[in-house]
């Protein structure tokens, strides 16, 4: 098969937002960060040892950071001879057991060293898409002549959306759109807009799953098939998603809205000065009867 | 037969498994190395579907399983079951209700959520902790290693004099790369032509399989060396390991090992040994068999070796090595005609009969085109095709030539007094398999050499009965 | 009765043909070779010519190619 | 009309050693010099991309392209109009994917005539397909630039005051053939605020400097194919808007997609609205309902033609953004000067000479990370993680 020779790299972003994790753990005691942690280690494994060709990467999304759980900061600084031998001394497969390794002791890092400032609590998605892009694009500046590389990104998310990231949330899925870079979601909890988008727009999958519990089997049975193998399998249907738009003044979402020329910002309501640009707009006649006057100019 | 070239055959790990008896198939599946590089050799179909059911401990019904699959690549799937059973990875069961379902091979599936999870016990005896190592070797100094010793190899089958065991020797002239008259040296065959032409990677996985099937003559246990084969393969580099807790045989495999430059040891008796990177690409060999060379294998042959592509073709039939190893100067002296030499370039033209005389060697045009292509230079490797293509046509326009003419042995058959008779002679000779050529007007045909005794029998019965 | 011949069957493209009914004809081999003219394609000739045969075609080849490069 | 500026011809210029750029380090190799001049080729794409104000975001623009017989010289491969041809797909392409809520037509001259290929439209499958199949096109006779432009004006003048109208003309021809004065047309053009450019297939001609110069378009001239993509590449990007152009606010509806499930029984497919325009003829249960008239169409972004209200899905208008809030150019610094040897972006290490540093949020990225930023992520991956989002 040709596509042997070819890479699969596979990022995955793990939501671990604090306060979610703690109020699930006051829940439901039975699935804790750990325990997901735990699921995507398996898919992450399972990944990795599908092909030799196959890479991971983890990063964890913070609320205030994001953190690259593997491969370690500075990778790619001196060639793969790992000195700490720290095998885990079972019947492990050597390159997982010290993969899993790495991501276990990152993670520790990260719930030792952060205190939570302010009181953002939502999970900043964005930012930890926006560097698994930037490390697929320098993964991908770094192949051999000739090689070929296909990355796709997994988002395991737990916590709710945040409104405030629209921007930058659809400035990544574009960027990703370009780069076929696929985005797939495992939302947790509640359904997540954003996500729906960033997988309708990429061609990745979304799914809210119905049991915690059983979030590796889900992992496993959905998202480790890469782009080729999808095209096979029944999956499950592509999500409903909601493209009408979110009025900048009242976040509404609206049927029929205003758009101001230099902005593009929305506004559900006609206002003589846009709020964003501070524009002033011609006052003009309804617009209901105008088109077709022209539609009829034109027509004779 | 008059056959004038033999294709060298090599088996993927499939093909060789599936040749195994079952028991023996059970016994290597007890080993997490070895699930995990029969699953890695999978169909990719296929291993979604021993994720979706390693961890699931009841049968699942047939029926859903086809279900998997969108209607249009039922194919697939059916392709997935028989690789699936062949292999033993998964047994037909009875469900509750009459169902038919499918359960995965419990040995493989514990031992494969082994590799993935952990548990289990370890890989190698690592009991006895080695404390770092004073001779440490480098990753570039095993490179380098490994590839001397692969070199020697081929060396000696170029006919130049190096030091070469025994029973590595015996093994060329049990593999039929080399042939040797008695008392004399061993010389190169046809097939050890092509096998020079290979990758590394293929050129290694052909020695091996060779090297298993004399394995059980040897009074080797095939299942621990294969194991211990896989296990090496998922080795890390760079990392020194224990010969603790092996077999004797497993030593004596360990040796041979040292001597393909697989493993490095020190001495003889050292306690630890170094897998090399060729041992590591080992399961890299195991796909890209030499029957598929056309595949797309673009990756140098060998990544991280110095000598990763060094040749560049022109389009005026100009060959250009990059390379100072007289192996490699030797190889692509196989093909073409050498014009010049540079201390770190040799310069050679392929003309009609350098190539020709390769061919005649037995090579085929095939694989002097894979061999340039694997080992091309990286600036080529931008460029689209790789080879220029007047060089790949006209390289398999000059084997054309010689095939001009296709010569098979048989036996003429004419001056048939009926048209009945001629029928049935040439319908039996049909049923046989055997009718090389007919011609119903003329009452003439030929059959194959070995199918005449038979027609000839056949025809004496019927002349008698009639 | 059936008349047996043992010998070769050789499958080659006309041109090639013409050219093997032509050393037939001049005695080039020092001898008639071909047992029977099957068709365009196929001649049925005796085996022990094979190998100067193939020797005759190839320098055939040889005239009729020309060097591709100047060295 | 008045003198033209003064300006340098290229020929006029000293000789340019180009060689001479190139030096030899201590080994003899030229690698280094040839990776300094790769590196500031990279950089001066960055700083190129800045200090915009305001953008016509809703653009209409017709592209013009000349099917006269020069079409046919060869010294682009295979010819000048397969060339010209291709690298148009790849231009309509990304237009599209720069400007969502904008529109192209495509016009060819030749025979002294002009005509429509495509009508403006916002949907670039229609167009890609129109200029597939003029590949055939003969090119013969000379272009008439008069026809062209006006066949162009008399579509663009009715479009609203808030968008921007433009021109782009791909001239192989050294002349035209006019039917009356064109620089009364530039003048009409000028009153009219259409932008005309200019890219030259053969060498500058004096009409274009002026008809570009009065319309406050650019004109250049290619060197070869990838200067050619470049220049064509140039368009791409909204140009800004003229400060007297008008400012309002567009109704616009946002249909949501709807699928009559298959469980349904009453649901009943139905035709399409865009299907008017008579291509693919099909039913189909699901599609984009306008929010006024409830017709039904398969794409978006589209002009209703029931109604006439334009209908767009959120994330087209996401797409501009960045065209609208640039993301800073980054400080360049040596890379001794840091620290923590790790880029922030990929967590790779930084290996070349520079970092590169967010001017807000003081993290710093490696080379490629920051053309990565600048050129596709338009945000900085560290900024967004500040409390401060804006």
């Amino acid at each position: 098969m040709a596509s042997e020779d070819e890479i699969n790299l596979l990022v995955i972003v793990v939501d671990v937002n604090p306060l979610w994790w703690g109020q699930q753990a006051q829940r439901e005691a039975e699935f804790t960060l750990s325990k997901c942690l735990d699921a995507v280690m398996v898919m992450g494994n399972s990944h990795m040892a599908m092909t030799r060709t196959n890479k991971l990467a983890v990063i964890a999304s913070h609320c205030q950071d994001s953190h690259f759980l593997y491969p370690m900061k500075n990778w790619g600084s001196s060639d793969g001879a790992t000195d700490d031998a720290s095998c885990s001394g079972d019947g492990k497969y050597e390159l997982l057991s010290v993969t899993n390794n790495v991501i276990a002791e990152e993670m520790r890092n990260i719930m030792l060293k952060t205190e939570i400032k302010g009181n953002s609590t939502a999970t900043l998605l964005a930012g930890s898409l926006a560097k698994a892009l930037c490390y697929i694009h320098r993964v991908s500046k770094e192949l051999a002549v000739g090689q070929e590389m296909k990355s796709r990104i997994l988002v395991v998310k737990a916590s709710e959306d945040c409104a405030l990231q629209y921007m930058n949330f659809m400035n990544v899925i574009f960027a990703a759109q370009k780069q076929n870079i696929l985005i797939d979601a495992c939302v947790l909890d509640s359904d997540s807009g954003l996500l729906q988008q960033a997988c309708d727009i990429t061609g990745g999958l979304y799914l809210k799953i119905p049991q915690k519990v059983a979030l590796a089997q889900y992992l496993l049975w959905v998202f480790l098939p890469d782009t080729e193998q999808r095209s096979q399998l029944v999956l499950p249907p592509p999500a409903h998603v909601d493209y009408r738009a979110a009025c900048f003044c009242h976040q509404n979402l609206i049927e029929i809205g205003y758009v101001c020329s230099v902005c593009l910002s929305i506004f559900c309501k006609f206002s003589p000065i846009c709020s964003t640009c501070q524009t002033a707009f011609k006052i003009q006649l309804p617009q209901m009867v105008k088109p077709k006057k022209k539609k009829l100019k034109q027509s004779i | 037969m008059m056959k004038l070239r033999v294709q060298l055959q090599c088996k993927n790990l499939h093909e060789y498994l599936r040749e195994l008896s079952p028991e023996l198939l059970d016994r290597l599946y007890n080993h997490p190395a070895t699930c995990l590089a029969v699953y890695r050799e999978l169909p990719s179909l296929a291993k979604n579907y021993v994720m979706r059911m390693l961890f699931v401990d009841q049968a699942l019904p047939q029926a859903a399983v086809a279900l998997w699959v969108i209607k249009d690549r039922h194919k697939d799937h059916h392709e997935c079951v028989s690789v699936l059973a062949g292999l033993r990875l998964w047994h037909n069961q009875q469900l509750q209700g009459g169902l038919q379902g499918y359960i995965l091979n419990p040995v493989f599936k514990e031992n494969l959520r082994t590799a993935l999870l952990g548990g289990g016990k370890a890989w190698a005896d690592e009991g006895t902790t080695l404390g770092p190592d004073r001779h440490a070797r480098d990753l570039e100094s095993l490179d380098r290693y490994a590839m001397e010793r692969w070199e020697v190899i081929l060396q000696f089958m170029v006919g130049s004099p190096s030091a070469v065991s025994q029973d590595l020797a015996q093994l060329l002239v049990q593999a039929g790369l080399m042939k040797s008259e008695a008392g004399e040296a061993p010389y190169i065959t046809s097939a050890g032509f092509q096998f020079l032409l290979l990758d590394t990677a293929s050129q290694l996985w052909y020695f091996t399989l060779q090297y298993l099937k004399s394995a059980q003559s040897r009074g080797l246990d095939l299942v621990e060396i294969l194991s211990f084969l896989f296990q090496l393969s998922f080795s890390t580099l760079g990392r020194d390991y224990s010969v603790e807790g092996m077999s004797e045989s497993l030593l004596t495999f360990l040796q041979h090992l040292r001597e393909f430059g697989l493993v490095f040891q020190r001495k003889r008796k050292s306690r630890r040994y170094y897998p090399t990177r060729l041992a590591i690409t080992l399961a890299a060999g195991v796909t890209s068999s030499a029957s598929s060379s056309s595949s797309s294998s673009v990756v140098p042959s060998f990544p991280g070796t110095g000598d990763t592509g060094y040749i560049v073709v022109e389009t005026n039939y100009r060959v250009y090595a990059y390379t100072n190893s007289e192996l490699q100067i030797a190889l692509v002296a196989l093909f073409s005609e050498m014009l010049y030499r540079f201390p770190n370039v040799v310069v050679a033209q392929l003309t009609r009969e350098s190539v020709q005389q390769a061919i005649a060697n037995g090579i085929t045009a095939q694989q002097i085109i894979h061999f340039l292509r694997t080992r091309v230079h990286p600036v080529l490797l931008s460029q689209n095709p790789v080879l220029p293509p007047t060089i790949t046509d006209q390289i398999r326009l000059w084997e054309l030539e010689r095939d001009r003419l296709q010569f098979t042995e048989g036996v003429l058959y004419n001056q048939f007094l009926s048209q009945a008779d001629f029928e049935v002679l040439r319908d039996r000779a049909q049923g046989l398999g055997c009718l090389m050529w007919q011609d119903v007007a003329h009452r003439v045909m030929v059959v194959t050499h070995q199918g005449h005794s038979e027609v000839k029998r056949f025809w004496k019965r019927q002349r008698s009965q009639t | 009765m059936v008349n047996v011949h043992k010998g070769v069957l050789v499958e080659c493209d006309p041109a090639m043909k013409q050219f093997l009914l032509y050393l037939d004809e001049t005695m080039a081999l020092g001898k008639k070779f071909i047992l029977k003219d099957l068709d365009d394609t196929h001649v049925f000739i005796l085996a022990e010519v094979v190998h100067t045969l193939q020797e005759r075609v190839g320098e055939l080849m040889d005239q009729n190619s020309f060097t591709i490069s100047q060295k | 009309m008045d003198e033209e500026p003064e300006r340098a011809k290229r020929w006029e210029g000293g000789y340019e050693r180009t060689w001479e750029v190139l030096k030899e380090d201590e080994s003899g190799s030229l690698r280094a010099s040839v990776e300094e001049i790769l590196y500031q080729a990279k950089r001066k794409r960055v700083m190129e991309t800045h200090g915009q104000v305001r953008l016509g975001m809703m653009r209409h623009l017709y592209v013009v392209i000349d099917c006269s017989r020069s079409m046919e010289d060869q010294d682009l491969k295979p010819n000048r109009l397969s060339s010209t041809l291709k690298l148009m797909e790849a231009f309509v392409d990304e237009y599209f994917y720069q400007n969502p809520i904008s529109q192209v037509g495509i016009i060819t001259t030749k025979n002294k005539r002009a005509e429509k290929l495509t009508e403006l439209a916002g949907n670039p499958k229609k167009h890609v397909a129109a200029l597939r199949k003029a590949v055939d096109t003969v090119c013969a006779g000379e272009p008439s630039l008069y026809n062209a432009l006006s066949l162009a004006v008399h579509t663009l003048k009715h479009m609203p005051g808030h968008t921007s109208r433009e021109v782009l003309i791909v001239l192989s021809s050294l002349t035209t053939c006019d039917p009356s004065n064109i620089y009364e047309l530039i003048k009409t053009l000028k009153s009219l605020k259409v932008r005309v450019s200019v890219i030259g297939l053969s060498a500058e001609v004096r009409v274009c400097t002026v008809l570009t110069r009065e319309t406050g378009g650019f004109y250049h001239v290619i060197l070869d194919e990838s200067h050619f993509k470049e220049l064509l590449m140039l368009h791409v990007k909204p140009p800004p808007a003229s400060a007297s152009s008008e400012c309002s606010l567009i109704r616009m509806g946002f249909p949501q997609h709807c699928v009559a499930s298959l469980s349904d029984q009453d649901a009943k497919p139905s035709f399409s609205m865009s299907q008017l325009d008579g291509d693919s003829p099909g039913l189909s249960l699901s599609g984009y309902f306008c929010p006024q008239c409830h017709a039904k169409y398969t794409e978006l972004p589209v002009e209703c033609k029931v109604c006439g209200l334009t209908l767009v899905s959120a994330p087209h208008l996401a797409r501009s953004f960045h065209h609208l809030f640039p993301l800073q150019a980054f400080t360049e610094s040596p890379v001794e000067q840091h620290t923590d040897r790790s880029c922030q972006g990929c967590q790779g290490r930084l290996k070349d000479r520079s970092v590169f540093s967010c001017p807000s949020c003081f993290s710093s990225f490696c080379m490629d990370c920051d053309l990565f930023i600048h050129d596709s992520l338009h945000c900085c991956p560290c900024c967004i993680h500040g409390p401060s989002v804006s």
